[in-house]
């Protein structure tokens, strides 16, 4: 119990953080039209692609004769920007699909 | 602390709550998605030119860059390649990627920890071993949706599937647990351990699930990646990828039920791969219920010719038959004869949201014919023939009538308003939902059966003929 | 400028907390119905009334001699406990008002 | 750092938002309303018991229960006498207090801070005075409305308006900036100069407003008090304070844009003081269009006596008339004839938003007779009589047919639906909108001028008498 409460109480911005934005993402979601689902879920997928930037530090920390760390690193940066880039193309493609109708 | 990193690593998490935002509103979806990308941007380039002291180029510069445009090229094309119908397939591979990105940053993390010999506390290992295991799950989960979408991989189920999937789940934690507590070069075999049982788990799960259920799939992975990303977060003190991977952790579980919802179908059952399924097979015959009028491509084509208005309802059917040009093409015809053509939009129509649109697009429909349903649906009493292609549950007034349908209470396009309604399938199985359907019976109601594609094909001619 | 970034960079986590609340005030009221608006308006109304421990710490710390603050502060939290209790028994008188229907 | 405090406080912010969100849906409002006092209630308390280092009760613990306990109990009486109608009011007094108890901790932080003669920070100072300014705003501009709903003040609307608060605006910067620059005993001066000019600006602001539109600043006065609040969290550091105070900020906010849109009404017409007013006099009186038709109480009785379903539309006018009460008692006096009564309950009828539901709640008309805008819109072509009491731009197909109308895009009640419509006023008058009527040159609509519940009163005796 008491270590409980010690980890949350020295990680309480962390709890805010992470609880606040657990409420953004379901306020953001709730009211989504069901057309949008797709292209939604595609956004959100290269969002998450921001799991390239641990990829970068950690090649970037690499020793430059640790070459266990420079090749899964580099393979690591090279499909996180696949999720990356792949993901906003992709969603951008789809979305053109949806351009605005002309008003009535 | 170097402000000016932190300060756009805030910009980046915000860019990805506004993005997120903005896509969820057709007009500015475009917009949001480009807001999210700019967001990415700023971390990205925070991370590559600025460290905890200030201006600061990272090590190995070279190898990143390499990467990241290796990876830009590659994603590049490959997103602009993609048929828009086979998108599911490539949102689910690429999200499959962010899950061995983080996945792999585990690997190096645990491996350097094991050289430098430091104690490694809860704080650090919690972190780097959730992020492998749920790294691993939603990459190697990824890749089957990938391939069952693709048609590389068929279902598989076994029997006591939620039984063994759960001790497979046990496992992993059981392995994690030695992981931490093993010691010497025990902990790093462990670790892989924990990761070949997490890849077990992966196939486990997705596997047995039904082809048509995985844009669910998809989006619970998603979210898993998400969560994945936010370990990485916690583990570098990073709050860029901290706020990210929780956004897209919350919001995409949020979506999936959502989803879930919008088809009629409870999250549990698409777990456990019930029902669903059964539509790729085509689903068992129609039940009881009254006759049914069969009726030929001419007399449709002759009804169409002198209607003043015709709507057309597409749905899962025409996708498949890859119908959508001929379609366009039959609408032409109609609109050069001084038809009144449109197209009415379910948006859970086909087997992904919005699937219609992105088809019908692509064959260069204009936007302004596609109407969405609620747009549509009060003008069936007014329209004189509805042809429906390849659409079977979005047309199933069992949803507005009987109470005990699977399907009650999802909106359906209204069709039997009209004054005659043409069905165009194959036979008389039923859908995605596996239920009779009752439009087919109404006697206004004629069914052309055969590949919506050559019925259309048909039907052009015969208009053409006319 | 750079006080500016300092500013920001020294305080980051509030202005993380801030931002996210902000999107969370937001998202939840916009889809609000409006027969709801008093009600919420009037709830929203008790939840500020937490400045009442803003007074509490206050009244909390005054000195024993210190007359000002003592009177100063108990005023505050006299009124500051109006809001509080005030705000939220008008609200849920109002909302008894609302009442769940019987379904149709 | 005392980790229990701490978490109280994460307990608490997380009560204030998962309370707001029940609230936003009306089956679990009340509960939500709970859910955020229960959350006030653990931060109250961990404020009292708890400090940095552990258990520890909080100094002077007497006085600060007294006057909580005061506070408490008049708080209650207050909030359980008062009328229904008078919410706004209510709502206004509270929120001033708020405002009053920020301003209150500036002061006694600012003499505090003179005393023991520290050099104050930009980081010390901004939380502060800006707690004095926003809250002392807060409590003088509440206690205006607060007075104007009651009736005891009237509007009062100088020239030049805008640009004269502007210029107060830019003073009370002026002062708060030699505040901070004076020196010695001047920034004690300088700091009540500021807080008088405060409450200068708080008249001004909310004088000109028109008593019709005081729900909309209420509803902007309670999110500046959240601010106040919110420098208050500044200050000491408490995280509660600054969480609650910024969700309030936000969300009054966006409460008092939604609320505008809502009436149809702009902010910035609202806060210049514009239009809405002339409902409280009566407005202009009908401008051109057709004749009307006047009907007696006698014939509206027998139509009611032998319809079969009659409508009853309350509006504002049936509030200022306190025809509640005599309204109900025609209700049931119909409903021993075998008649079926309902009442359409438009949202934004009345002056404050749920209005109407509270009004005829408070007269114990049961709920199941109060139907929504949406619910009962289609009925009305199946209603013989409609009974507009006292309601006006609720019922205007304006906002359906005139796109230059201000009021058009604004969801209606249909009642031109009905067979029969009757409308009880005073007479040809505008309401809120200040915009003529087209519904009452219906020739299917008969006016029963007059006050609200003298009408109505003699509708009751007029049935009885058949
Ligand atoms: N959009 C989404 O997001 C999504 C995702 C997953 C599931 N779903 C679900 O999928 C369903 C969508 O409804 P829907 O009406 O579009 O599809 P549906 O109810 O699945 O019906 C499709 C019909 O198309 C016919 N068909 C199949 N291949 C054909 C071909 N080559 N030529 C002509 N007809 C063909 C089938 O009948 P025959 O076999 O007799 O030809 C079938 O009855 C809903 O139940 C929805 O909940 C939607
Ligand atoms: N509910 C809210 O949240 C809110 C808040 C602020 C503003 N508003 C606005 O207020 C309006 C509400 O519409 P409404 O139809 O309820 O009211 P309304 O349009 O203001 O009309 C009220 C009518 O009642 C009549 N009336 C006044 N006193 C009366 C009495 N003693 N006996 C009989 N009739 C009397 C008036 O006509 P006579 O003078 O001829 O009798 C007037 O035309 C909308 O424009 C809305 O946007 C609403």
């Amino acid at each position: 119990m008491n270590t409980v409460i010690q980890f949350i109480g020295e990680n309480i911005t962390y709890f805010y953080l992470i609880i606040l934005m657990i409420f953004v993402g379901i306020e953001l979601i709730g009211h989504v039209p069901s057309v949008l689902h797709t292209p939604l879920m595609s956004g959100a997928n290269a969002i998450h692609g921001v799991v390239v930037i641990g990829a970068i530090i950690v090649l970037g920390h690499a020793e430059s004769t640790d070459y266990f760390s420079l090749v899964i690193g580099f393979v690591g940066v090279f499909v996180g920007t696949l999720n990356v880039i792949g993901g906003f193309v992709v969603t951008d493609r789809m979305l053109e699909m949806f351009k605005k109708k002309p008003k009535k | 602390m170097n402000y000016l990193q932190e300060i756009a690593y805030l910009i980046g998490s915000v860019g990805f709550v506004i993005g997120l935002k903005m896509m969820g509103t057709a007009d500015s979806a475009r917009k949001g998605n480009l807001v999210a990308a700019f967001g990415m941007a700023v971390a990205v380039l925070a991370t590559l030119f600025l460290n905890e002291t200030g201006f600061h180029v990272i090590g190995n510069l070279g190898y990143i860059m390499g990467a990241i445009v290796l990876g830009t090229v590659v994603g590049t094309l490959m997103a602009k390649r993609v048929q828009m119908t086979a998108m599911p397939e490539m949102v689910s591979l690429f999200n499959g990627m962010g899950g061995l990105a983080a996945a792999l940053i585990s690997i190096i993390e645990w491996t350097h920890l094991q050289h430098t010999g430091e104690t490694v506390g809860l704080g650090l290992f919690v972190p780097i071993v959730a992020g492998l295991i749920i790294g691993t799950v939603s990459f190697i989960g990824s890749m089957v949706a990938w391939g069952k979408l693709n048609g590389k991989l068929g279902d598989f189920r076994f029997p006591a599937q939620q039984y063994i999937n759960a001790l497979v789940l046990a496992l992993i934690f059981v392995a994690a647990y030695l992981t931490f507590n093993g010691i010497g070069s025990d902990r790093m075999m462990w670790f892989y351990i924990t990761m070949v049982i997490a890849i077990v788990y992966g196939l486990l799960f997705v596997f047995p699930i039904g082809g048509a259920d995985m844009p669910v799939v998809i989006s619970l992975l998603n979210s898993f990646t998400g969560v994945a990303a936010a370990c990485g977060g916690f583990l570098y003190d990073n709050n860029v990828m901290l706020m990210g991977g929780v956004l897209v952790g919350s919001a995409g579980t949020i979506l999936t039920v959502v989803m879930t919802k919008a088809m009629n179908r409870s999250l549990t059952n698409v777990l456990i791969g019930m029902v669903g399924s059964n539509s790729n097979g085509g689903g068992a015959a129609a039940g009881a219920g009254g006759s049914v009028r069969e009726v030929q491509a001419t007399d449709v084509a002759i009804m169409m010719k002198y209607a003043q208005k015709v709507i057309i309802v597409p749905g899962y059917g025409l996708a498949v038959a890859q119908a959508q040009h001929v379609c366009h093409e039959l609408e032409l015809l109609l609109e050069n004869e001084g038809v009144d053509v449109k197209y009415a939009i379910h948006p859970v129509a086909g087997r992904m949201p919005g699937h219609m649109n992105v088809l019908l697009a692509e064959s260069s429909v204009s936007y302004d014919k596609l109407i969405e349903m609620e747009d549509i649906n009060p003008e069936f009493n007014t329209t004189d023939v509805v042809l429906v292609v390849g659409a079977n549950d979005v047309v199933n007034p069992a949803a507005k009538t009987d109470t005990t349908s699977p399907i009650y209470g999802m909106p359906i396009l209204d069709v039997d308003n009209a004054k005659q309604i043409v069905v165009l399938k194959r036979s008389m199985k039923s859908g995605y939902a596996g239920i009779d359907n009752a439009l087919f019976y109404d006697p206004k109601c004629g069914m052309l059966f055969g590949d919506a594609k050559e019925s259309i094909s048909k039907l052009v001619s015969e208009v053409k003929a006319l």
